[in-house]
């Protein structure tokens, strides 16, 4: 160990220091523009600080000027990987506020919609952490899958990722004739595709051996720290809102919370393996039957929230998702809060990196599945 | 055995150069024709191989590959080459501007010196030591100084990392490497190429040695593919984790050196293999069938070589384009705890073998 | 002697499950057909966006040089980055009334989210989503585009 | 636990605490002297055991601040708003609950960087969005910025 190394020319020990690395914010696995200071001692992390706002655009603050119609397009522009979850929580937080009731048809869509864009986020994800391991062929595996639901999205609002499908009052457009036809054939191509995700790097010995045991999180100091979604869910943190504070369609439809004990990096990993199995199930359940009837409440032109405090909450592919509205009456609300689920999830970084080596802070960065515009806003 | 020699040409060239020149004139020329033919292999062997390296990625990975350069794309790395030339050679302002300039021909040095002693074809074969299997391995591990003297004149932490761990990396699996090779000099009672090929006449050591030899074989391969610091162990390049570890700050020619020499590096193991393992240039020989010997003998001896050499590349390719990176302790308990034990039995079973006669 | 077995066993089981990731990426390299990549200037012709693509904002106009736009400034007021300008003027009619007519629709294409509220917004149908993608120039200032055609018209019956 | 009792347990700690339903959540609104005594206790209590803060604001009024935050326990399952009321726009202070959540840290280190709200006994009080030269508070309503911010 460093402590113990002599000069053998003088028998002095040999002096070591800790150094300082910038980390980002052009790194090819920090996933955008995130820049971490490490401390470093040989490759073993010391501390890991990280140093936001690069794309900080103050999001909150343009959403003060904005009506309630145009604050939606903005919440894409945040995670924009689950951007039709970012949507909905707008949407049913002013649906909320004008207390008016969607009808079915829009509740099941809404929920088959954000089940599809939680599959493509978690497949960018996968291939995207096997790029971060090395193994990069996962990368464009993953892509093939997801261009399909892209594909679904982009027939049916015309926009690939940043949708701005929901409105407040329900969607902007009915969907397309050939949306059902789709989404099955995409769910019977993945049901096949996804066990090769398992035998490509699940069971590998190497695989296993980057992931187990690195970055543990205990399930107390993930509630501590507010880690929502599938990583506070492998702590074993009980998180979902789909469960607990069920909206849209998701209270008619059967599926599992999936929680694991281990916290670590491959339990992180398992838990979004099975949360895709779970998602096609959800959407398999609503698929068939998609209720007749309007897709759209009728709304007035210029939306103004009664006065008081609206927080609505959804699941997104990262975690819980939060939108408080503060309203004085106004077309526009008087204070806006996103409660995005990758600024907490950072915060908990350097107390699972302390410690593990360079290689395995960016298994745990990719395991925690960072989006940076989620986290500067 | 009926297999065009290529010594004939070789002496024939000799012969013509003899008559009206002086002997000291004779070998010098011989020198500059040889030392042209060594350098156009490395820039062919260079484009060949990045260019199948990226059809073959990209075909493991659902994707074409270049497309647009030339039919298929056959002219992308010509392409890629003119415009590595042409770009600035950037040089970091602290950097140890003598060894940073010096790291990439110490690296290409190294391959150089270690394609010499290549067997290529039945008489084509520019050093013959007789201790050509010490000389290779010894020689193919001096890439490491250059990568050294790169991460540390670069003055960037990264490339320093890089370099550290590549110190690390060859140090250790050089020994398997050897290791690995000896089993088969104790089946074959030499360390000459020639003599190593010559002896695998009957068959290929891999066919011939038992179970040590695929031992052996599976061993070479993995520590072949981590000398040449190549995925899943590319940790001194390691792009998610060091950008690209000790070639981060090197641009231009002096990157593409490096590059190339990853390459012909890979060839250079992948020659070993063919050569101790597969049999080299001689061709597929089974006991005493004469027929289809002698219709194995029809294919050039060349042809063989190249043959077996690019099975070898397709499989490191294979690993790399699947496998994901190790992490920097667990490469070397890899090494330190299972390949060399393994090899260090296999060895003595082998030497049993040889000692009882059991081999075919 | 346990730990030997355990020792080689881990060996062999390991092997196993680099060689079963091996499987998958042998399975396609040897399955050429399964390749997704789309060569994507040279298939021009085939490429076809679904018709609900957001594009670019485009005023339709009939092949009279007529247009549906007749100047309320809704879509102005629906863009959340202020990337429509309507600048309007008046013109006398026949009868000697004077009327307000657009004189420019500016499109600041630079600006534009592709949030499709001004097409929502339109009350006369006026302005859609065209499907084209390629928006590259070489010069911003190309990037503001002037939608209403020279010399076009409001169509008879839109108001 | 309900929501009467909880207001019960919130006043026998803040007597001063006023209350509101609003957007289904009770909110309590209390000064911001009282506002860790209240947050360790509601914490600590074996009945209430809020152990998850999951959102925390800073909202800027005419005549005052307030730090709103969210809390859920994991183990009760019920939620409550606190609402800090601190009388002072000019030199905002409030003590951290950073020591009681250690999620607050980034979340008060936000709502200092935008807000200007100082938080007492932070362990790293920075801005973490702007520069550390940036002169102002975007959030609050009286910030102008004629470079940055274009009015439509």
């Amino acid at each position: 160990m460093a402590e113990t190394a002599t000069n053998t020319n003088t028998g002095k020990p040999l002096e070591t220091q800790e150094y300082f690395i910038n980390m980002g914010p052009q790194h090819p696995s920090t996933h955008g523009v995130l820049r971490l200071m490490l401390t470093l001692e040989g490759e073993t992390i010391h501390n890991v600080e990280p140093h936001l706002g690069y794309i900080h655009r103050s999001i909150e603050k343009m959403c003060e000027k904005d009506t309630y119609a145009q604050i939606i397009h903005l919440t894409d522009r945040m995670d924009y990987l689950s951007s039709h979850m970012n949507n909905e929580a707008v949407s049913l937080a002013v649906e909320q506020g004008l207390e008016v009731e969607m009808p079915e048809r829009v509740k099941v869509i809404r929920t088959i919609i954000s089940e599809l864009t939680r599959l493509s986020s978690h497949q960018l994800w996968w291939g995207v952490f096997g790029m971060d391991l090395g193994a990069i062929t996962s990368f464009l595996y993953g892509f093939r899958d997801r261009e399909m639901i892209i594909d679904i999205f982009e027939e049916t609002c015309g926009a690939r990722l940043t949708m701005n499908y929901n409105v407040p009052g329900g969607l902007m457009f009915d969907i397309h004739p050939n949306f059902q036809k789709r989404t099955k054939a995409f769910v019977e191509h993945f049901r096949q595709k996804l066990p090769e995700y398992d035998q490509l790097l699940t069971g590998n010995v190497i695989f296993e051996m980057r992931t187990k045991g690195i970055g543990i999180l205990s399930k107390e100091d993930a509630i501590s720290f507010g880690v929502t979604g599938p990583t506070g869910r492998a702590s074993g943190f009980s998180n979902d809102v789909r469960k607990h504070n069920p909206y849209s369609a998701y209270p008619q439809v059967e599926f599992n919370e999936v929680l694991r004990e281990e916290g670590d990096s491959y339990a992180r990993y398992k838990v979004r393996i099975q949360e895709m199995w779970e998602s096609m199930s959800i959407i398999e359940q609503l698929i068939e039957n998609i209720p007749e009837g309007d897709y759209k409440v009728k709304t007035k032109a210029v939306i103004k929230l009664p006065k008081g405090e609206y927080y609505q909450k959804v699941e997104t592919a990262r975690g819980e998702f939060g939108v408080y509205i503060i309203s004085e009456g106004g077309k526009s609300p008087y204070r806006l809060k996103f409660r995005s689920p990758g600024f907490s999830n950072l915060s908990a970084l350097n107390h699972m990196a302390k410690g593990v080596k360079i290689a395995d802070l960016v298994v745990i960065m990719s395991t925690l599945d960072l989006v940076i515009p989620d986290i500067d806003r | 055995m009926n297999i065009y020699d290529f010594k004939s040409l070789t002496d024939s060239i000799h012969t013509s150069l003899s008559v009206n020149l002086s002997p000291s004139a004779v070998t010098i020329i011989e020198f500059i024709i040889i030392a042209f033919a060594f350098m156009m292999l490395f820039t062919l062997l260079g484009l060949i191989l990045v260019y199948a390296e990226r059809k073959i990625a990209a075909f493991f990975q659902l994707r074409l590959g270049p497309m647009r350069v030339g039919k298929w794309g056959i002219a992308q790395t010509a392409a890629d080459a003119i415009k590595l030339i042409l770009k600035e050679p950037l040089v970091t302002k602290n950097a140890d501007k003598f060894l940073f300039n010096l790291a990439p021909f110490i690296i290409i040095l190294s391959t150089f010196m270690a394609l010499g002693a290549m067997p290529f074809a039945k008489g084509l074969h520019a050093l013959d030591f007789d201790i050509g299997i010490l000389y290779l391995t010894a020689v193919s591990s001096l890439g490491v100084i250059g990568i050294l003297i790169a991460g540390w004149s670069s003055d960037n932490k990264y490339s320093l990392i890089g370099a550290m761990r590549s110190g690390a990396q060859v140090v250790s699996y050089e020994l398997s490497v050897g290791l690995s090779l000896l089993t088969v000099v104790v089946l074959a009672g030499s360390l000459q190429f020639s003599e190593i090929i010559a002896s695998q006449e009957a068959g290929w050591w891999i066919f011939r040695g038992h179970i040590p030899a695929l031992i052996a074989f599976t061993i070479f391969m993995i520590a072949g593919t981590a000398e040449t610091n190549r995925g899943p162990f590319d940790l001194p390049e390691a792009e998610s984790e060091l950008t690209a570890g000790f070639h981060t700050e090197y641009s231009g020619l002096k990157f593409a050196f490096f590059f190339l020499a990853e390459f012909v590096n890979m060839f250079i193991i992948a020659g070993i293999g063919a050569t101790v393992f597969l049999g080299g240039w001689m061709p597929f020989h089974i006991g005493n069938w004469e027929g289809f010997n002698r219709i194995m003998d029809f294919i050039p001896s060349l042809f063989w070589f190249f043959g077996k050499v690019a099975f070898l590349i397709f499989l490191m390719m294979w690993f790399k384009w699947t496998f994901p990176r190790l992490r920097i302790d667990q490469l070397l308990r890899l090494e330190w705890k299972y390949l060399l034990p393994i090899n260090l039995v296999n060895i003595l079973f082998m030497a049993f073998i040889v000692l009882m006669g059991w081999h075919f | 002697m346990k730990a030997i077995v355990k020792y080689i066993s881990s060996i062999f089981s390991a092997l196993k499950t680099l060689f079963k990731g091996m499987a998958v990426t042998g399975h396609y390299i040897s399955h050429p057909k399964e390749i997704i990549t789309q060569q994507y200037p040279e298939n021009r012709e085939t490429l076809k966006m679904f018709d609900m693509f957001r594009g670019e904002v485009v005023l339709t106009h009939s092949e009279s040089n007529e247009h549906r736009c007749t100047g309320c400034s809704a879509c102005e007021v629906a863009c959340p980055n202020g990337t429509i300008e309507i600048i309007n003027k008046r013109i006398e009619m026949p009868d000697g009334k004077k009327k307000k007519v657009i004189d420019k629709f500016v499109y600041h294409l630079s600006m534009c989210t592709f949030c499709n509220l001004c097409i929502l917004s339109c009350p006369t149908d006026a302005i859609k989503m065209s499907q084209d993608f390629e928006h590259a120039v070489f010069d911003r200032s190309q990037l503001t585009k002037v939608l209403n055609k020279p010399a076009s018209k409001l169509m008879e019956g839109v108001r | 636990m309900e929501q009467e009792q909880l207001k019960e347990r919130i006043l026998s700690v803040v007597p001063e605490a006023e209350f509101e339903i609003t957007g289904g959540y009770m909110n309590a609104t209390v000064p911001s002297a009282k506002l860790h005594d209240l947050a360790k206790n509601l914490r600590e209590s074996e009945d209430t055991l809020f152990d998850y803060l999951f959102c925390l604001t800073g909202v800027d009024w005419p005549d005052h601040m307030t730090v709103v935050y969210h809390l859920k326990s994991t183990t009760h399952g019920h939620n409550v708003v606190l609402k800090a009321k601190i009388d002072s726009r000019e030199n905002p202070e409030i003590d951290t609950v950073s020591d009681i959540w250690q999620t607050a840290e980034f979340h008060e280190r936000e709502v200092f960087d935008l807000f200007g709200i100082i938080f007492r006994n932070h362990p790293d009080l920075r801005r973490i969005f702007l520069d550390d030269d940036w002169v102002g508070y975007p959030l609050r309503k009286d910030y102008v910025d004629k470079v940055n911010i274009i009015e439509l």
